[in-house]
């Protein structure tokens, strides 16, 4: 499939002219062409924030709903309509901070989709304040002395959950993002990737060249069915490793776990009640 | 206090009272379904301290020839299993009241019909299985065929396995033959003429009446957080979940469940979300984001004192303005206040076709009385002419926001037809996508808002009950539908009627009329500010003339309300 | 369209256009101090869009000789530093319109008053520097000093470096030189009379007004989760966090923030919350426990047009029923609506008091129009009459919730005494202890309701504008105040007055008295359903006339508000 | 001080007889005892739930909020008057269900509290239906096929978000469990314990005997200060280790960070604006 399939010429595009937003729209247009999956096939639900806006640039269906809640509706999306592959897409404010709550039980509950946190370690449509993977000391306009708090470690969180898709890309390299997304997609049960992404309104300090800078790819060294090497990878933070941290085969989904999916794989949307087997139901409370 | 020699015709009040874990919910399950099969009217209702184990709870079962639905104060048997139990509901006794019980146990000052409970209990296998002597007890005082319910009762026990089911029909049994020995001496005399009907209809509780009636309305996904007395809607449909292909999901929080219903209704599905008034109030940005994106959605809204934790076991009408007003913002939302069981269904399934057709949310309000409201109800109607669901197959070009004349943009879902669906949280285009245009704004509100007129007309009409050449109208709204109309004969007075509103937004268009023809307006509410009456000033510019408010957490009784309103009148 | 020549006395209104990060807010920082120093009256507003970089983004700036609070559509000198500028605010722009700038860059075909801008701006080193060059070219058509504004520039681009501050004081002259000879031709002039008042007055953006009123009621805590237009009153707060020892927090979510904002007043701070229609919804649970627990809370609710997401940079006035309502179960509140920067500083500060005295929750609604709004206020009563906080030292025998003749507890906070000091969500004893006895129920629910009328009679009261012998009232509320009040003289209409609420709940008592004096009522708001009238026809019984409700996300300007009510009357 | 200081002995306990918070009352109150604190000085926060009942049950002073909600009063609380030793408690469906998000941000800003976990496994205040922490299979009236998701695993996740003090104890023995608590408050930044609590109504599986069974104490062979080895005891469910799992020294609190404290001491309730300094501060505005 032509990446061109995903375009949508007639919306413009709000992000700032640099934005690390932009090679991440372009990995993601490219995983979903190689993998032969055509617009009407895919789902991104996404909340607010610059990273949120990917379904208003990327031709396909979307439920772009409120800031930090993508995950509840993806899940639900999933689990009415499990043909569809589903994307969740948000910031780190949206995915990390809001939406902390649902990241954590969504981990949990594993439904069947794909969750690209677009980390840019600052909050970007509202203009430069801290997020939650801000670093120690990154001066705002909030936070006048510094960030104080310890930065959201995502992955260790996730593998600490045990998260059977971990892990993290630097979005300006479009080859090896895109291959890491197709991996995501792929993959059954949650699979989180966190994406490093320049900010360059907001973020002096997180920016193309830094990212370049304090990352590397891990090789073949690296077992990501290793939960204990995969931890060890998650929390290191001098250089960041990219790739896939961790990998956990054999975790059921939530969808398929539902009665609902284990006789039927007919969409939510297209079933019906059985009207005598209610009446029958209903009957049995006449008791 | 009570002479012990008493006769009851054409209804009876039984209560039972207890610590929790006394086995009490044993007796009101079976003993409900006996005097229905034997062709009594029978209405059950409970109130429980918000603790497990200990305190005292009772349940009140009225027994009569007629259909009941409302709660008395009035005890005319009382079966208390513990000393605590008189005291619990001693304001309750009068003069007429039989205690049905141990005096030695009870340590009551109060005249008591001797039953030598716990000794039949003892004799049975032990004190627990006291409940099943009381159940025997009542049953012959009802006039129940020994065999028959010996079998059943046994029947009901069998799964706890032989030597469990033996002895409690032995207690069964033991209660019940010291009860006709009771009754043969005409120490207490029950005589209510029976009624076949009741035979042949559904036992259900509010909660299930949610459930089924959501079922029956198409719902096929449903979320929430537990949350009393919210979660019998969930339990219910949670156990019905393997025969009807339901989703079920118990989520994190309630900002997780409804937005998961939303999702879920977006995709196609038709989800319910069930919840109470703390919940709700978590979930009021998803109802505004319900309203931007013309999701359609069903909540169940179980209310309880408040604020905050309030009394989390008992009920209140406190919550009308949290679901009138929740989520920032302005757009239509559909509010149903079932009065009895039976609405409860009834609504909850149109709940769901209104949602659907209309595109909008809907909140069916019920409250802890009306959820534990236990009794049986005529075979509803099923729905059956209800429209299919209101979705189009989409073609390539679709615009999930088109601009149509009557303000309804067809809806489609993922995956069927050819064409895209979008729900955007922001100002959009008719394709859903990010706009800041100010005239496309107005259009796009306009469009939202259009959708209250539509509403509207599918509004359900206010009962009236009573004169219709009135003067004096009491409205009232939700369970209370129940109590105020057995509490309206009792009434001497004349030109006197209710309105009782099953639909509480949008107002039924003929709502106007039939409370300006008043010369007098009484509100009835279960809370403390009369939030129903300011909608109608607010509607209608017009002005009550008396409160009659209650928000102590426990239900209006049939006798509380007819003093309060004959003081109002 | 516009003859080149023109003469502006008495008052102008000056817009700039462009995309958002080509300088315009620099422009404006500047050019209001530098005029407002001179003497001038200034006002300014902007509007933008919900991106960082581009789009299409306008400030006006109206300078005048008497005190302006209100936005008007008139253009008068219109500065677009792009090619979409011009397009932008095209239906603004009259005959009388004067454009400075480049006709060719603009690629207009309205007549342009031509300015080399990007030229001079090449000229003092690129184009980053065509804001100083306007600033320059508006600067010297004010008539200010030359020499005073090169200095005063130069100080302020100090701290970038020398060579920034040489070549944007170059850019500067290059621009004022332009302008002097432009005005020498006599293309453009103003004049203006000085009222040298202005020079001690504080400038302020509405934010602003609202973080230094919070102060000055004594504020040492802020938590919030960022939220347009809400978090520049969290930004000025943090700016003066280090003077004045106000601990601050980012919070995860705006659940985390009411929750920590009300453990905080407990614990004895001074907390405020800061957020805008969702985040406040998000609140709605936290609101119900701080009801509950009687502990004082202020929320700032910046609004802006929903529902949802909306239009998040733009303003509206739809968030009024969710500042009423929101919470589960009833409980006491109070809304304040300041119609002005200055008002804003003023209630902020009130709204501390009154939290504190009463133990009550206080919300302070503005919206972006508000917020953004920038001009010079006099200098403020500092509340130095205030009370001290109203905090007991507690005994060893302390209650938290004593039953007391006024209802209200004396509040004690940990540490601060002997006596333990609780806070509970449950219904509650006078210690703080979870109950459900339902007569100390509905005194403990009767002693939080009984506060309404406590703080009724501390209510502000609504402002009579006009002749107080009115025939037709107009009624308003929040920011609109300047804008109705500036077009009541154009309206050529007899006994007309606008009654202006800043604050919108408890109503003040003489409230009905002067609505009801009216034979004609007409409602302005910034919302699609006549909020505030709804809550005016609750309370009084009455009826609106006539509804001027504006919902496209731009503020009224007094053009349109004059023209709407003209129709109106 | 003697442990009968904390008794209320006016206010009726509601539990159940044999509930498994009668034990984690008594370890407390021996705790506060042995370390000195009188009632004065202590506050407890709590939620909603059996759990969250402890302050009515044990005399201080106590803001008993919001389900879900203890943690950010506890923290401002604690930032308000630092001189207070202060308690969140909840138990699992409070602390990491409805209050997953302040979980996890609460320790990345490191507040110096304690958080007391009461882990039933279940709900015992709405009767029965699971929580993030029942184990797979668990059913209930709502999980009728049984316990589909993933139990949280708190500590795993406060390792990963470099929680200072990391402890797990089993309620029922109240010697060991006390000192843990000890430890807990005594240890500065946010302290977890999660305590294994049995519900003798509602979770006939995870029994008094169940938890003895499936614990097992740490011995001196684990040193608390080494992460790996932290999250490798965190990760063991066949048996579940009890003690100090993870112990980190040096991360600021959030208290300590916060510009008011760094100058005085003196509660927020005792501090006045200073006029002079705010008129000055106003007249910079007149510019
Ligand atoms: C309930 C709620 N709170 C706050 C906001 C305001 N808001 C919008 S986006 C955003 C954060 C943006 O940061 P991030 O999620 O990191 O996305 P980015 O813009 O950096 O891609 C915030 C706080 C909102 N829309 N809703
Ligand atoms: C917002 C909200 N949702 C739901 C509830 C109902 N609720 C009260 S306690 C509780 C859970 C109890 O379980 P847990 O936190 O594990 O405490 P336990 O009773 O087991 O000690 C729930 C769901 C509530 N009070 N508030
Ligand atoms: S603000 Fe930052 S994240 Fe947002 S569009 Fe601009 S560069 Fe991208
Ligand atoms: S329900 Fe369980 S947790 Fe609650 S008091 Fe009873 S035994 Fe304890
Ligand atoms: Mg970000
Ligand atoms: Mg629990």
């Amino acid at each position: 499939m032509q990446t061109s399939h995903y375009d949508l010429p007639h919306v413009k595009n709000s992000w700032c002219p640099g934005c690390g937003n932009f090679p991440i729209l372009t990995a993601l247009k490219q995983a979903l062409a190689e993998l032969d999956l055509p617009p009407e096939k895919v789902c991104i639900v996404s909340g607010i924030g610059q990273a949120a806006k990917v379904p208003h640039y990327l031709k396909c269906h979307f439920f772009n709903g409120l800031h930090g809640r993508a995950l509840p509706p993806a899940t639900a999306v999933k689990a009415s309509n499990p043909g569809l592959t589903v994307v969740a897409v948000g910031g780190d404010g949206d995915m990390y901070s809001e939406g902390g709550n649902h990241f954590i039980h969504a981990i949990r509950r594993n439904p069947d989709l794909t969750l690209f946190a677009h980390n840019n370690m600052v909050y970007g449509l509202t203009k430069g304040q801290g997020s939650p993977t801000s670093l120690r000391g990154f001066v705002t306009p909030i936070q006048v002395n510094g960030v104080a708090n310890e930065p959201f470690n995502p992955l260790a969180v996730a593998v600490a959950l045990d998260c059977p898709f971990v892990a993290r890309a630097n979005a300006a390299d479009i080859p090896r993002t895109k291959e890491i997304m197709k991996e995501a997609i792929r993959s059954k049960g949650l699979a989180l990737v966190d994406l490093f992404q320049a900010c360059v309104s907001f973020n002096k300090i997180n920016t193309y060249a830094w990212y370049k800078e304090h990352t590397y790819y891990l090789d073949g060294s690296h077992d990501p069915s290793d939960r204990m090497a995969a931890f060890a990878k998650a929390v290191e933070t001098e250089r960041y490793p990219l790739g896939i941290l961790y990998r956990k085969e054999g975790r059921p989904t939530f969808e398929e776990q539902q009665p609902a999916w284990k006789r039927s794989a007919e969409p939510l949307y297209a079933r019906k009640l059985d009207p005598e087997k209610f009446r029958k139901f209903l009957h049995s409370k006449v008791v | 206090m009570a002479r012990v020699k008493r006769a009851f015709t054409g209804e009876v009040s039984v209560v039972l009272c207890g610590a929790a874990g006394k086995g009490i919910q044993t007796i009101e399950h079976l003993l409900i379904r006996l005097l229905k099969r034997e062709g009594y009217h029978v209405y059950a209702n409970k109130e429980y301290e918000s603790r497990v184990r200990g305190g005292s709870n009772s349940t009140e079962l009225r027994v009569g020839a007629q259909r009941i639905g409302a709660f008395v104060d009035r005890i005319d048997l009382l079966v208390p299993l513990d000393r605590e139990a008189v005291e619990h509901v001693r304001e309750r006794l009068t003069a007429r009241s039989v205690i049905l019980g141990e005096k030695e146990v009870l340590g009551t000052d109060l005249p008591v019909v001797e039953v030598p409970l716990s000794k039949l209990a003892a004799q049975a296998g032990g004190a627990i299985y006291v409940n099943l002597v009381a159940l025997g007890l009542l049953a012959s005082l009802f006039g129940l065929n020994r065999e028959e319910i010996m079998v059943w009762v046994g029947a009901f026990f069998e799964r706890k396995g032989d030597e469990v089911a033996r002895r409690n029909v032995e207690a069964l049994v033991l209660g019940f033959d010291f009860g006709a020995a009771l009754a043969g001496k005409g120490a207490v005399r029950i005589d209510i003429p029976r009624d076949p009907t009741t035979k042949g209809e559904m036992l259900l509780d509010g909660s299930e009446a949610v459930a089924y009636g959501a079922l029956a309305g198409g719902c096929n996904f449903v979320c929430a957080y537990p949350m009393s007395p919210s979660t019998g809607v969930l339990a219910a449909l949670a156990r019905a979940s393997n025969d009807f292909d339901v989703v079920v999901e118990q989520c994190e929080d309630e900002i997780a469940v409804v937005n998961m219903a939303l999702g879920a209704w977006f995709a196609g599905a038709r989800a319910l979300a069930t919840t109470s008034g703390g919940g709700f109030a978590l979930m009021s940005e998803g109802l505004s984001l319900a309203g931007m994106t013309e999701t359609p959605l069903v909540v169940h809204l179980a209310q309880r004192p408040g604020p905050a934790t309030g009394l989390s076991t008992r009920t209140e009408q406190g919550d009308l303005n949290l679901a009138l007003y929740a989520g920032h913002g302005e757009f239509p939302r559909v509010l149903y206040a079932p009065g009895t069981v039976e609405q409860a269904f009834t609504l909850s399934r149109k709940a769901f076709h209104i949602a659907d057709a209309m595109q909008t949310q809907v909140v069916v309000l019920t409250d802890q009385y009306l959820v534990d409201s236990f009794t049986h109800i005529p075979w509803p109607d099923l729905g059956d002419g209800d429209p299919a669901p209101a979705l189009v197959r989409t073609k390539a070009d679709y615009k999930r926001y088109a601009l149509t004349l009557d303000g309804l943009s067809p809806r489609g879902v993922p995956g069927f037809g050819e064409g895209l669906v979008t729900a955007d949280s922001h100002e959009h285009d008719e394709e859903g996508h990010i706009i800041e245009d100010r005239e496309l704004r107005v259009r796009m509100q306009d469009k939202r808002l259009s959708r209250h007129r539509l509403l509207m007309q599918r509004s359900v009409a206010p009962e009236l009950i009573g004169d219709p050449d009135y003067r004096t109208l009491i409205v009232g709204w939700g369970s209370t539908l129940p109590v105020i109309a057995e509490a309206l004969p009792l009434l001497k007075k004349k030109r006197l009627a209710f309105l009782h509103f099953s639909q509480v937004w949008p107002l039924h268009p003929e709502s106007g009329t039939l409370l300006k023809k008043a010369r007098r307006l009484i509100t009835a509410e279960q809370n403390s500010t009369g939030q129903f009456a300011a909608l109608l000033r607010q509607e209608y510019a017009l002005d009550f003339h008396d409160y009659v408010l209650k928000y102590d957490g426990r239900p209006f009784s049939v006798e509380e309300m007819a003093d309060r309103l004959e003081d109002a009148l």
